[in-house]
């Protein structure tokens, strides 16, 4: 019986004990009509030896490519320490830390976390994480609506992630909030400040500010958070952590900063592996913490005055509060934080703006190596940091297929969710990128675009 | 000392950045950092070091017994971790092309194969990245069906008291008022109170059964005809799937809508508090609006379903498709077990519970519930203690990590007084079993002859006693150097 | 400069307590003339991220192939916990247990390593691991002529591992000790009890008997140890661990046992990995003890009566006795044991058997398979554990360098070793090969024969 | 409790084997076992919880200061792990193809490469297993030396006092007389000593510089002089290596063979007492015998050298080629270091140890070689407080350990009485060596006032003193049920 240590022996003497004659026996408050028959889609067990293969087949099946997409998910260098320290029994097999002093690693860890992203974002706290970028943008939406108390209404740029705009309709639709999305400058990619004052009109919750933004592009944050405040709305931040070792941190925004930061945590450590577990992090001003969802850690003493940290506000959350709490989240992505503060240690501030810098000079000199082939442009003629938009002369699909079959994913086609933007191509460096990758990238590209098909 | 009071300003590890800042830009001035984020400048070394050390102050599943109530702390076997950290897995992006995928796709496909078998519902979608949001999608879904059909009259959710706090707070979340129903003495939920409260207004019943009181709900199908009758829809919290897996399926009782907590039944690391996966499964009426993205399997490829192929979904609910590497140690989980392990899990989860049950109760230990069967769990009320003592479940709690054991959960389900919710999971031995047995007379004794020593517990751990009114009061949660 | 901590401030704080003006003035009693000049062979430094990528290509340029060898190296399944336990720090980066109250955790273990060790030999006494099975044998015959005391003679046979032979004869030969080495019977592949006489009649110090052989064939082990004590003589077992859950251990073979018990303990959870690091093993009866080199735990009290570990018997060792030592070895395999030990716990006896049964009947199995084949034989009519030698119709390489192409490694040729064998190969199958895996083998072993090269 | 005694006779992990005992066989019965053997039949969990639990009780690097002289116990980077680790490097069968080992031999080649570069040698056999069979094949390949020339009367390898054990006990294996010859009062080799020592019976010196005392002998060119005129040979112990890397070749000293303890200066890990791995390095006249296999590159392709290219090697001393996944860790840690950072370990392990000593001299310690320069290591002599106080150096180890510091080494070399070796490697940072300094001088301060506690240290680990002598003596090195 795999994972089951009983014995032929121990199971008797245990029934005896209970007074039952057999296991089956313990089920017998069970409605006869209910219990099931046999399993018919579930396969035989298999033993470790057959599971390993099976899965070594399959990765193997999948196998590696030399990785230009990002769009929300970022390929960057992760440090062989982080996941062999994550691993480990302690952090990755222990529960919620409920019981403070049985949990001390994990709730200093998260603790420190907090820290390094109240930092990170330039406001004064964070959650202990959310689940992923895009539900702590719709959880902030739901914080800004709670804290505005008269409107429901929420404005996103169009220039923000177009799968959190999903879920934040998804999340919100519920509790009868109103999503109005605003479209973007053309030439620019950005999100216009001085268009905005048609959506002004009406009073709003927020206002969704993303830097940089779903094309890559860096918006004029300044003006967009003090429009914001302008109509006594708060402005939300959708900030790339990478980004802001060297990028102006939402906190300092504007003429009072950002009211709530929130991102997608997995460029700190985390692997790619097809979309998760990930962490979302929300970060605030120090008047909106008890509108904050999620888990939060404090630090305080115990009877021998010696410093530890406890689960704290815990008024807020679900467990105590139920019907009337500020969210119904009841985890947060501990293991993936603690990978992520293990990295932010690993590389540090100069570590993390290195990183941040390299990307970006990757990724120019991508751009300016592509720029030269005919019919090849930026879309946009704005700044941006990792990530830019290209136009083709032909059907990106034609192009990433070609570059595919060479073991190389050029990018993300943009048609599906911008279709007004024709034959144009999301592309990303990140620093793992050697300048022969980008020859490389910039040949089959060539090749790609020189072939009929 | 915490990781920032290990730097030193100019401190870096230089094999983890690149070499040296580069220099080409195309950033405004204005939108550049002025000053640096306090991230500790500490060498890798010290890093590996502090962290490893942190982490031997957690107690967990790898260390200690851990019977935590409702949260179905067993082994988390190392081979999920391993396989499903694969280099190729790790590597591959979300957004890749399927084509380059079709290994991980066949794994999430089996997956939804799997859970709709055990769970008896039509379909399944994994999108789910915590038992939280699964029932936030399941009561989503209960609303689009309600909506869909023009009933908009539905505007409340039937929540047993013993319930969850998250079922409520889902509820709210939904746009729904909660009704709450209580629970009768023998731990079922009081009929004629949801006979009372169903009616023209009722969108759907929350529940979980096994309930948080660690008993099987036995009117299950009449609570299913009532509510059904009603017009009002079935959502099954699937935190105790672990008690009944492979005994009962959710589908076959008449709910609607579950969703599963892998982090429990599918032993997927709770990792400190997440990340957990809770894929939601569904009877066929609910079937088009489940979220996307789903994999298919048509013409021997794997691919996503989104939008186009399911007009009627309530839509995403994660930037991607969940927690993909939580799913995948879910998969590798259950293809160890097989078909032939499932009805093992909660054969010996239960057997292990009312071992425990009857155990305590010998040594002494009131049952909350002692005519019934224990299901994965049970509650120990430390009431009569308490008011002869002044000792605590808490108390008794604390007193148990002195003993090298994790605590049950005190304080839940709230409607019994004093409760410990204990849970010892099926991974667990007799001899592990009757160690806790032990631990649990000697604090007995203990509470008599020595009462303010378990009131003033934990002695033996790095700390003592933690002050959360002070940590709430005078709030500190960031470092400040 | 990576992994060292110091900041210019530390280094200028550091120099001046030391009152040193430059870290190059510490350097100040090397003679100028001795300072080096440039590397010029040693390449420039690399960032972790550059070279994860080196070896992450170099790992998949080596790739995978389905794998028949064996030949003193066995490929078993290695549950995941294995090596993710033992890779943790504290066994991975701890250093040999000088420290007993700080090093609990190894002491513990290793005693464990012992009593495993032993019960598995069926003999008395183990140590704490060798370097590997070849040099455990040479160190079992030095220690066989220290117990003698008159002859510096050892008898090895033939069927001994080729490699393991060398091993012994670099090591004793420093010493004066003569290996004699037994030729074979062609027909079994045994070392034949009734051919023994002529090597007996000189004095010799021990006989060396295998189990498997290196054949895979099975040794007449009761009487080769009668023989050997009827010359009072020692018996060195040298035997694969995993075969030992099936097969007679060396402490019972013949009237009295064996007298040392050596082998590889790779099969044991160690990977195969290119050829180490592996570990050997070595267990004697009690009155060898102190002759055994290597570490030696012991368990004992501490202040307060409670049990604990340490090492022991250390006066035979050489930090202690330095030129009279019993050998010159100073560490074990400390985390191949780590490893192993954790291994035996998981698969337990009932599960080591059923590991050595299955690789039997997989050998067993494609082994019947293969002679029906035109012109495949067994070369050896004896029965085998998990290897078998076949005799081919063609050159063997040929054979092979045809399976290779298809991903198959299908054994090893034997000619180099044992010329007068002709066309032979042998082949291993463990328990990680399914049924559809020796079809595989079948048919492209077909395939090669009948092919024209 | 040992694992043995967590076990249950019946239990079977049932993932970890085949799912039944296979049947068929053609093995005789005399020849099959009759009863188990005494493996624990202890569940997947319990197994990996009682380890996980057992490591907690190490020191080791990962978690604590280990300045244990001679040791150089550093950082060993977590990337060289995974790396090595690979599954690829893995599943590669030690006898597998060549060409099915490109990748793999290409580091190898590299790697061999580099050592000669950093040592000055003329070539390198990367094959020994540890430090003491480098020794082993070091002095086997003088002897070979000797040996073809027809020179059989050098019967003799000198060997000075503070040489670690090995050197003699390697001397004797290789059927050598061991000659000692003293060490002077500043440290070095006593030269007169040497010159009356070296004559036509000397095979070869064995020499470790800088010395087991932490001092760089200064006069070694002359030391070379000498005993190559009188025809014997010069052996590096590389033990000590990590103080001059990058400054000082031994090659360019003179020495005519060399071993390399990967797992000191190339930072491999020490694993509780090993695999270790030691290549050897030969000036040109000792090429021909050094021990296969050797990598070779040739047209483009690696191969493996084996006797037949090398008809006068020693041999073989390992069943394949050595520790191959140690020698991948060195690999990888010297191309994470490259030629920039070789000669910065030794900077920083120099840095640290004389600043060390600094401090403890400044705090009242007794360095026992006042006027030289620490090399990476140095000396404390407890000589005058033992006479003063008896406390021993062993008792100040002992109480380190209470204040989270691994001992140094004690009783090493054992020519200086009450010595404590310390090495603090160049990985340690300023704030962790004044940490230790606090500690010393908290000790130093204890044993003035509170010597008996002193004396009975340690007091805050999980045992007490431990009986070494009752080990020996009642011996108990087998578990029986």
């Amino acid at each position: 019986m795999p994972f089951i240590p009983h014995t032929e022996e121990d199971i008797e003497a245990m029934l005896a004990s209970i007074g039952a004659e057999s296991i089956d026996e313990l089920f017998d408050e069970i409605p006869a009509d209910l219990r099931t028959g046999t399993l018919t889609r579930v396969p035989p067990g298999m033993s470790e030896m057959e599971i390993t293969r099976l899965m070594s087949e399959r990765a193997q099946e999948d196998g590696f490519y030399l990785n230009f997409i990002g769009a929300g998910a970022y390929e960057h260098h992760i440090p062989a320490a982080v996941w062999q320290i994550t691993t480990r029994g302690e952090y990755y097999s222990s529960y919620t830390p409920y019981q403070a002093e049985a949990s001390q690693g994990t709730l200093q860890l998260l603790y420190e976390y907090q820290t390094m992203m109240a930092s990170l974002t330039g406001m004064d706290v964070s959650n202990a994480s959310l689940y992923d970028g895009a539900s702590a943008l719709a959880e902030a939406a739901l914080m800004a609506v709670r804290q505005h108390r008269t409107s429901r209404r929420i404005l996103i740029p169009q220039t923000v992630h177009p799968i959190y705009r999903s879920v934040v309709r998804a999340i919100v639709k519920n509790q009868a909030i109103e999503v109005v999305e605003i479209p973007y400058d053309q030439a620019s990619g950005q999100t216009l400040p001085e268009q905005l004052d048609q959506y002004g009109q009406e009073e709003f919750a927020a206002l969704v500010i993303p830097q940089p933004n779903f094309f890559g592009v860096l918006e004029q944050v300044d003006a967009l958070t003090d429009w914001a405040h302008s109509k006594q709305s708060l402005a939300i931040a959708v900030v790339n952590p990478t980004a802001l070792a060297m990028l102006t941190p939402p906190g300092e925004w504007g003429k009072q900063g950002a009211d709530i930061a929130v991102g997608e945590g997995q460029p700190l450590g985390i692997p790619l592996s097809s979309g998760g577990p990930y962490f979302g992090f929300m970060a605030c001003k120090q008047q909106l913490i008890r509108q904050m969802p999620g888990r939060i850690i404090g630090r305080t003493t115990d009877l021998n005055n010696q410093e530890g940290f406890v689960l704290t506000l815990q008024a807020r959350e679900q467990h105590i509060r139920r019907s009337k709490a500020t969210s119904n989240i009841c985890t947060n992505q501990g293991l993936m934080v603690t990978a992520a503060t293990i990295y932010m240690s690993l590389v540090g501030p100069e570590g993390l703006y290195r990183i941040a810098a390299q990307s970006h000079e990757n990724t120019l000199s991508l751009v300016e190596k592509l720029e030269k082939l005919p019919g090849v442009e930026k879309t946009f003629n704005a700044p941006f940091f990792h990530e830019a938009v290209l136009s083709l002369p032909k059907p990106a699909a034609q192009v990433l297929d070609s570059m595919k079959a060479q073991g190389v994913l050029g990018g993300l086609r943009l048609e599906e969710h911008y279709p007004e933007l024709g034959n144009t191509l999301l592309v990303c460096v990140t620093e793992t990128k050697t300048a022969d990758d980008l020859d490389k990238y910039v040949e089959l590209f060539g090749q790609a675009l020189a072939t009929n098909a | 000392m915490l990781i920032f009071e290990h730097a030193r300003k100019g401190r870096l590890n230089y094999s983890q950045a690149p070499a040296k800042r580069a220099v080409k830009r195309n950033i405004p001035e204005n939108l550049l950092r002025k000053s640096a984020p306090l991230l500790p400048e500490v060498s890798e070394m010290d890093t590996v070091r502090y962290y490893t050390r942190l982490s031997q102050k957690n107690f967990s599943i790898d260390t200690e017994f851990y019977p935590l109530g409702s949260c179905t702390m067993k082994y988390n076997p190392r081979a999920c971790n391993a396989l499903a950290m694969l280099p190729q897995f790790l590597a591959r992006h979300p957004l890749a092309p399927e084509d380059t995928g079709q290994g991980f796709l066949a794994c999430m496909y089996e997956l939804q194969e799997i859970l709709k078998d055990v769970t008896g519902m039509e379909a399944v979608s994994l999108t789910s990245m915590a038992g939280a949001q699964g029932e936030l999608i399941g009561v989503t879904m209960i609303r689009a069906y309600h909506e869909a059909r023009g009933d908009a009259e539905r505007t409340e959710i039937i929540v047993p008291d013993a319930a969850h706090g998250t079922n409520p707070a889902t509820a709210v979340m939904c746009g729904y008022k909660v009704v709450e129903i209580p629970t009768d003495k023998e731990g079922d939920v009081d009929m004629a109170a949801l006979k009372a409260a169903v009616g023209p207004k009722t969108a759907g019943l929350m529940l979980t059964n096994p309930s948080t009181l660690g008993v099987f709900e036995k009117k299950v199908s009449e609570m299913s005809r009532i509510v059904h009758e009603a017009g009002g829809l079935l959502y099954y919290d699937g935190a105790n799937l672990n008690a009944v897996l492979g005994k009962v399926k959710p589908g076959d009782m008449g709910f609607d809508v579950i969703h599963m907590n892998l982090h429990k039944t599918f032993s997927t690391p709770h990792g400190g508090g997440g990340p957990g996966a809770a894929p939601v499964g569904v009877a066929k009426r609910l079937l088009p609006y489940l979220p996307v993205p789903i994999v298919a399997y048509e013409n021997g490829v794997y691919r996503w379903l989104t939008e186009k192929d399911r007009p009627q979904t309530i839509g995403r609910l994660s930037a991607h498709m969940g927690n993909a590497g939580v799913l995948l140690r879910a998969y590798i989980y259950v293809r160890l077990l097989g078909s032939e392990g499932m009805h093992r899990i909660s054969e010996f989860a239960t057997l292990n519970a009312n071992y425990l049950m009857a155990e305590l109760r010998k040594a002494g230990f009131e049952i909350a519930y002692p005519t019934r069967r224990a299901s994965h769990e049970f509650i120990v009320t430390m009431k009569e203690i308490k008011e002869r003592t002044g000792v605590t479940a808490m108390n008794l709690a604390k007193r148990l990590l002195d003993k090298g054991f994790h605590a049950p959960t005190t304080y839940f389900p709230i409607l019994v007084p004093e409760c410990l919710l204990i849970e010892p999971a099926e991974t667990e031995s007799k001899e592990t079993i009757d160690s806790f047995v032990v631990a649990m007379e000697e604090i007995l004794a203990e509470i008599e002859t020595q009462p303010d020593m378990v009131k003033s517990a934990p002695h033996q751990m790095p700390l003592r006693k933690l002050d959360d009114v002070k940590a709430a009061r005078e709030l500190d949660i960031v470092w400040k150097p």
